[in-house]
């Protein structure tokens, strides 16, 4: 579904993504792991197109993509819930998740129901539905990130660290939630730091370091391979 | 000391509208311990931390530090007496070196005014040489005396965390507040936090932190306080918390392996 | 007496809150104060007189004609100046938005030269009711600015494209994101504010001159609005712009007319001290 | 050889427009001089050249300009259309040597006993007693007024008001309003209206003269105006709704209608060259210009401002009235040029000229 | 290269610089030259006045035109008014500069980031408004005529150009010289501290209304004393001087020098002043390049020049420094200014 082959992108002078070469198939759920700073969030803006790869191609069901804009991923759906959140903080959390639906806005209907699914997954938000997402705690508004995210019925869903900051609790909802999506039919992509939990519920992983992809495999391989145990999951 | 705790909090409760983000809460922390704050999302933890260094002012309870009221006290003020936070998104001069962001935290401990600076008083003079002095020595405490000379652009997250502490250190603290120390950092760094955490305790430094990753806050924690929804729904040693079934509920979930 | 200021208010209030509005759009986007707001106002007055005074045309469609080519002006100055500076401290937007308005003043008084002109209005009846007197363009005014806020605040929160609007001026990536082309939605907001500038400078003109400077106080006083009714609130921008209106045309027939203008100013000031965000923020973290 | 002289007035800015004026009559002049042939001084043939700079309005501008032109230009002279210039260059005219020629009719620039200072035009107090007298006697002695707030209109005001009351009127209110700045003036107008005056003391720069006017009658006056002479009374009535609308208000004459040989000569000079209409700052410096020259032949030189200074009652003598739009014919010790003014009463719809004279008490 | 840089940031060049100051009238072409000079000088004291609460303290203040003003309207009105001598009446300008900056401030900088800023140019406006109708006190609009120069002492006369010219000369290096030493104080590093967030500053035990408070009024002190020296040589003064657009000026002449840096300030100073006398001779026509060159300059070059210098020179030490991974993405590495400016 996904392509990317021999993706560079920089800042300025500083190679932040070196020859990456990368295959997501539909239905799949990819894990990405990596320290920080090893070019997670540098992927997923070079593929959502917020950042311009300066070479290589990425190519979506076949098709190039490289360089379109932003909402032109969207609208073919792929989907960042990026790092940082990047809510609208002075509206509604409601108005924040119907922006997410932005791409469908002509369906209502549809964006009724994928709205009252949303709820159902993080039900504290119909509480707060009318406060404005920037008065959440950090965690409600990562669910409110996620929200919105889900609310472009994405094809490909990429999410960036999306248990940063969460509650055990919820932190276990998400990994739920997302596993709910992917069995759905969303192919996903996943970032974390928490890699024992991403592990358990993905079908591959890769592991970047220093903007190289260094290691790929399925979960059995990963969980049990020595290094990524030492480096990503501890103990 | 021993009789007296060093943080004495009663009823203390803040409210945004309608909301109670902080509701009647009463707790004590004991001096040269490490305590720790959980609870889930939007319970009410930072709010906390705000009350307590004075950054907003509380609708209703007292705050006593070492038996000295301090509630409603400008947040300056507090930190001159002894109470020192980082926040929960590390905010440094992004622009100066590590040192140079350093030095200006012990400003507080110095007296110096504008009539110093044009007259270059001895006091300034020694006063500014204090400062670096003392720079370099929270420096070398947190392990970082070798990048001294970097930019807080050039160094990692962790790094910069580490100089959040630092620089916190700077203000010469009896107690520090840490707002999610590990947040979106990997295992290996978080336990190396952990042992810098517990080292500023061994120098006599009270802590109180907010974390979310369990395993950290249980093998490091004195004392937990659990907040939900504003309120403390529990209180006590790790291996009680644990095995709270209220906090189980709120919080920790049943299944263990997230925790992981 | 007291209901012929109060018109004359209303007529004020109407003109300020248009180009308030304006103002507190392309505020929302820029995150900053653009002081060239008030040349593009300006030149709004100039391409109407242009068009109405020296080709012949009719009033209304000068008013167009005015409004589509502020808008395209409006939306250069976003391509061109305030988009490379999108990620520059404000300080450097509120410079570069000086140099434009420098730039502009310049232009028209290079082609019409600095002397007052005036605009012709077709609706020169005067009604009388009473002791009150209501010439035809003033009640132009105020049912003209009425019914462009009303247009536009609708359009805002009852549109997903007006939404697009409020999202982008709080989030440019989180925007992005959601799949909303965030330079269509500037310049639109760019385009918006223009036109409304220009629409307002074509009501307000017939009734006074269009000369360079002719933006300079229209443009303070909207500062003032925006700010006293929150920045980036359009309710705020029109009751903002009827307190101001209100103000100056009571103040300065009860008060003083040579202090007059700085009603306005004052108010701000004692607003501000006492409430440091304005009267209609809600305080957000 | 060439004299240069010296300008500096707004050239860019809100007030350009007066600025481009002034400097406009003195290249005429100069202009007109060099084409014959140039003037002789003491055996030796000189031409004119005008080096005008901006000062924008601004007094440390204006300083500024004046140390240039003296030093870099070595102009003797100096023009400057605005009172704050001509403040600024009086703080070192005398000691660099040089003689300012100011058109401003504020009294204070050559009260203050300057002694290389010229004011250019007019005392406007000629035009008092007759204005009064025109306006009160066809409408009635209560007056509001109501003209602009900056410093010309203040000196106006303060010399107006007790001529107004010792003629027997009455002030019943007094509501001047910012004429550059304000952005409707219709709440000062009807402040003034509800006072029920007969006649209105108006006056600005002129369309916003003939704002005001045209609000006033909006509003429902019916009285006359008294048109302070600073608004011309034919641009005044492009804004105000026609000569009809400023029925029984007097001013000063538009030049256009000026009744001497020079003023004909050169409105027909101005109208070949440009578009619009002749002003009078345009007259007064053409005619400044040629005075100046004749004072630099009396004296026999080029560059002692003093004897330029001093040579001017003579020069008066030699300038040909067709150089001499306004009849000017004296100067004061002070250094105020003086003339006759002549004065324009809007009477059943046209433009009657009267003569001061005719009005002395 | 490398030496040249280093030397245009050394402490050498400032004495250099000084030297130049001192033998400028010696070799100015005319009188005029050092008078423009001396102006240029007096509004970059201006200027220095407000890089301190801009710049290193990150308010924008645009009232700062305003305060220029009242300094030039204190020595206006106590000279001639009042009939003080000079000399006194420009320590009176300081200390009303001074005064009003702190009551003005401790209303407004309870106020945060644009809300500051438009709250500051509303009281510049007033400032501007007061002094052109407030006629008892002001003279309005006819503004103060005859206003005494400073008075010399023995053979020196302060109103010839050339002791003026040493005399503003002197109060500039007296700026800056206080200025870099507040700047690399720890005063200075408190008000970079509030700069960059005030939460941060606080927490670290600063006062930031005290603080804040203290680099505003220095910096109406300053524009206070500029005010008080301009008038003294231009010995008119009119409303004019409190419009906005004197505020937009210095603004601008400390954005081309370099915002937050020691000699940004006399360098957008100077080079904006002489050319804007390079281009008097375009009239009205100058502001149409003049616009279009602010609007270039700030968008690519928006440290200003000296800000840029030493970023380019900073990034070129990096570079040549033993080879570090993120060295090429070091923004604003330098030795000289690195805690004062960004
Ligand atoms: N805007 C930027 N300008 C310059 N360098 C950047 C920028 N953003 C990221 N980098 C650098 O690029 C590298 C990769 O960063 P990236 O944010 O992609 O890492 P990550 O794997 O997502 O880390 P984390 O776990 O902290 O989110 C890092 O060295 C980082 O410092
Ligand atoms: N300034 C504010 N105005 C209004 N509501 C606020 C404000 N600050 C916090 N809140 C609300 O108070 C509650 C507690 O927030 P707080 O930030 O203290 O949570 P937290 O426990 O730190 O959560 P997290 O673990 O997610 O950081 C939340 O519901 C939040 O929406
Ligand atoms: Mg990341
Ligand atoms: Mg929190």
């Amino acid at each position: 579904m996904l392509k990317l082959e021999n993706v560079d992108a920089r800042y300025e002078g500083f190679k932040a993504l070196d020859g990456v070469s990368m295959n997501v198939e539909a239905g799949e759920l990819v894990v990405l792991l990596g320290a920080n700073g090893a070019g997670k969030s540098t992927l997923f803006n070079t593929i959502s197109g917020l950042l311009k790869a300066s070479a290589g191609r990425i190519s979506l069901n076949g098709e190039d993509v490289t360089g379109k804009k932003p909402s032109a991923l969207v609208q073919a759906g792929v989907v960042q819930c990026p790092e940082g959140r990047k809510l609208f903080p002075e509206m509604s959390v409601l108005k924040n998740l119907m922006l997410g639906g932005y791409v469908h806005r002509r369906d209502r209907a549809g964006m009724k129901k994928t709205l009252d699914h949303v709820l159902e997954m993080f039900p504290i938000l119909n509480d707060k539905k009318d406060d404005a997402a920037g008065s959440l705690s950090g965690g409600q508004q990562q669910m409110v990130a996620i929200g919105r995210a889900l609310m472009g019925r994405p094809k490909l869903l990429m999410l960036d660290e999306p248990s940063l900051g969460l509650a055990p609790l919820v932190v276990k909802q998400v990994f739920e939630a997302v596993q709910s999506i992917n069995r759905e039919g969303t192919t996903v992509l996943l970032a974390e730091q928490n890699a024992f939990a991403a592990l358990k519920i993905a079908t591959r992983a890769y592991v970047i370091e220093n903007g190289r992809l260094v290691m790929e495999g399925d979960r059995e391989a990963m969980l049990g391979n020595e290094a990524v145990r030492k480096a990503y999951i501890g103990a | 000391m021993a009789e007296q705790p060093l943080l004495k909090i009663s009823n203390l409760t803040k409210r945004f509208g309608g909301l109670a983000a902080v509701n009647d809460v009463s707790v004590t922390f004991e001096a040269g311990k490490i305590n720790a704050i959980i609870g889930p999302n939007g319970a009410g933890k930072t709010t906390f931390f705000n009350l307590v260094a004075g950054a907003m002012p509380p609708s209703d309870g007292t705050i006593e530090f070492q038996g000295m009221d301090v509630t409603g006290m400008s947040p300056d003020r507090i930190a001159r007496l002894g109470i020192a936070r980082t926040f929960q998104t590390t905010m440094l001069f992004e622009q100066s070196t590590v040192l140079d962001n350093l030095i200006v935290g012990h400003r507080l401990r110095t007296q110096s005014r504008l009539w110093d600076v044009i007259i270059n008083s001895k006091r300034l003079r020694d006063e500014e040489k204090k400062c670096r002095a003392r720079a370099a020595e929270v420096l070398d405490f947190v392990g970082l005396s070798h990048l001294a000379n970097r930019f807080i652009l050039d160094i990692s997250q962790e790094e910069r965390k580490r100089v959040a502490f630092a620089l916190a250190m700077a203000t010469d603290p009896e107690l520090v507040l840490l707002d999610e120390p590990a947040g979106g950092i990997n295992p290996e760094e978080t336990e190396n936090l952990a042992s810098l955490i517990r080292k500023m305790v061994r120098h006599g430094i009270s802590v109180c932190l907010i974390e979310h990753k369990m395993d950290m806050i249980m093998s490091l924690a004195d004392k937990i306080m659990v907040l939900d929804h504003g309120e403390k729904i529990a209180e006590g040693t790790p291996e009680q918390i644990k095995n709270d079934p209220v906090v189980i509920e709120a919080y920790l979930g049943s299944d263990e392996d997230v925790e992981a | 007496m007291f209901l012929q200021q109060a018109l004359n208010g209303l007529t004020l209030g109407s003109i300020y809150g248009l180009v308030a509005l304006g103002l507190t759009l392309v505020y929302g986007i820029l995150h900053v104060p653009n002081f060239a707001h008030g040349a593009l106002y300006m030149v709004g007055a100039y391409v109407s007189y242009f068009i109405m005074v020296e080709h012949g045309l009719n009033y209304w469609v000068a008013m167009a004609g005015a409004g589509v080519v502020v808008a395209v002006l409006s939306v250069l100055c976003e391509r061109l100046v305030f988009h490379p500076l999108r990620h520059a401290p404000p300080i450097h937007d509120k410079i570069a938005a000086i140099g434009i308005l420098l730039f502009l003043e310049a232009v028209v008084q290079m082609h019409w030269g600095a002397d007052f002109r005036r605009m012709p209005t077709p609706y020169t009846e005067i009604f009388h009711f009473g002791s009150l007197t209501l010439p035809a363009q003033r009640l132009l005014i105020i049912v003209g600015a009425f019914s462009l806020m009303g247009a536009l605040h609708l359009y805002l929160k009852k549109t997903m494209t007006g939404s697009t609007i409020i999202a982008m001026a709080q989030n440019r990536e989180g925007a992005f994101l959601v799949g909303i082309d965030a330079n269509r939605v500037a310049m639109m907001t760019f385009a918006i504010a223009g036109f409304l500038a220009a629409v307002g400078a074509t009501l307000f003109a017939p009734i006074n001159l269009v000369y360079p400077a002719m933006g300079h106080l229209v443009i303070m006083k909207a500062f003032v609005i925006i700010i006293l009714g929150g920045m980036g609130s359009i309710p705020g921008a029109i009751v903002g712009g009827l307190i101001i209106g209100f103000a100056e045309a009571l103040g300065g027939y009860y008060l003083s007319g040579t202090y007059k203008d700085l009603i306005a100013f004052v108010l701000l000031v004692a607003i501000l001290s006492i409430k440091p965000t304005g009267l209609f923020t809600k305080g957000v973290r | 050889e060439e004299v240069t002289i010296g300008f500096t007035g707004p050239l860019s800015g809100g007030a350009a427009l007066y600025g481009e004026n002034t400097v406009e009559g003195l290249r005429m002049a100069a202009t007109e001089i060099n084409e014959a042939g140039g003037f002789d001084v003491d055996g030796e043939n000189y031409t004119i050249k005008i080096e005008a700079l901006d000062d924008k309005y601004s007094p440390s501008q204006a300083a500024v300009n004046g140390k240039r032109l003296v030093q870099q230009y070595k102009a003797p002279i100096i023009f400057t259309p605005h009172s704050g210039g001509t403040f600024a260059l009086q703080a070192f005219n005398e000691r660099d040597g040089f003689l300012v020629m100011s058109y401003t009719s504020v009294p204070a620039v050559t009260a203050k006993g300057n002694k290389l200072t010229v004011k250019i035009p007019p005392n406007f107090t000629d035009y008092l007693v007759p204005f009064a007298k025109i306006t009160m006697d066809r409408f009635g002695k209560n007056m509001a007024v109501a003209n602009a707030t900056h410093d010309y209109a203040k000196y106006w005001t303060k010399e107006f008001v007790p001529v107004w009351r010792k003629m027997g009127g009455e002030v019943v209110a007094t509501n001047p309003m910012d004429y550059n700045k304000s952005a409707d003036y219709y709440t000062g107008v009807s402040k003034v209206l509800a006072e029920k005056p007969d006649v209105m003391f108006v006056g600005g720069a002129s369309e916003p003269t003939g704002l005001v006017v045209r609000q006033a009658r909006e509003l429902g006056f019916k009285g006359g105006f008294v048109i302070m002479d600073q608004a011309k009374i034919d641009e005044v009535a492009k804004v105000s709704g026609g000569l009809e609308s400023l029925e029984g208000s007097v001013g000063v004459v538009p030049l256009a209608d000026y009744n001497t040989p020079g003023a004909e000569r050169f409105v027909k000079l101005w109208t070949e060259k440009h578009d619009g209409v002749a002003t009078s700052e345009t007259a007064y410096h053409y005619f400044a210009m040629y005075l100046l020259m004749h004072a630099m032949q009396e004296a026999g030189s080029v560059d002692d401002p003093a004897a330029i200074r001093a040579a001017i009652p003579e020069a008066l003598k030699d300038v040909d009235p067709k150089h001499n739009p306004y009849d000017v014919t004296a100067i004061t010790d002070d250094g105020n040029l003086g003339a006759e003014p002549q004065i324009a009463e809007v009477k059943d719809g046209k433009v009657v000229i009267r003569e001061t004279r005719d009005y002395k008490e | 290269m490398d030496r040249v840089l280093n030397f245009l940031a050394s402490p050498a060049m400032k004495i250099v610089l000084l030297a130049a100051g001192i033998l400028f009238p010696l070799v100015a072409s005319s009188e005029y030259q050092i008078y423009v000079m001396a102006l240029a000088f007096i509004w970059a004291i201006a200027v220095y006045g407000l890089n301190i609460i801009t710049g290193y303290c990150g308010q924008l203040n645009l009232a700062h035109g305003g305060f220029f003003a009242i300094g030039a309207y204190a020595v206006g009105l106590l000279t001639v008014d009042y009939g003080w001598a000079f000399w006194p009446a420009f320590i009176a300008a300081g200390v009303i500069g001074a005064v009003l900056g702190f009551l003005v401030g401790i209303v407004s900088l309870r106020l945060k980031e644009h809300y500051f800023a438009i709250f500051t140019l509303c009281v510049g406006f007033i400032i501007y408004l007061l002094i052109e109708k407030w006629e008892e006190l002001t003279h309005g609009t006819l503004g103060v005529i005859s206003i005494a120069p400073p008075e010399g002492f023995g053979l020196v006369d302060f109103t010839e150009t050339i002791p003026f010219y040493y005399l503003v000369l002197f109060f500039l290096v007296l700026a800056i010289w206080l200025i870099s030493r507040i700047s690399r104080s720890l005063v200075g590093r408190t008000f970079l501290a509030i700069r960059i967030s005030d939460d941060l500053a606080q927490s670290l035990g600063i006062n930031l209304m005290r603080n804040k408070v203290l680099a505003f009024v220095l910096s109406t002190t300053y524009a206070g004393l500029a005010g008080a020296l301009l008038a003294g040589v231009v010995r008119f003064i009119g409303p004019d001087l409190a419009e906005i657009t004197h505020t937009f000026d210095v603004i601008t002449y400390l954005l081309v020098g370099g915002i937050g840096t020691l000699m940004g300030p006399l360098v957008g100073t100077l080079l904006i002043t002489w050319i804007t006398q390079a281009v008097q001779s375009f009239e009205e026509y100058r502001m149409i390049v003049f616009g279009p060159l602010l609007v270039v300059l700030v968008i690519f070059m928006p440290r200003g020049i000296v800000g840029t210098f030493l970023t380019w020179r900073g990034r070129r030490l990096a570079s040549k420094a033993p080879a570090k991974q993120s060295a090429s993405r070091v923004e604003n590495k330098n030795s000289e200014e690195a805690g004062t400016h960004g």
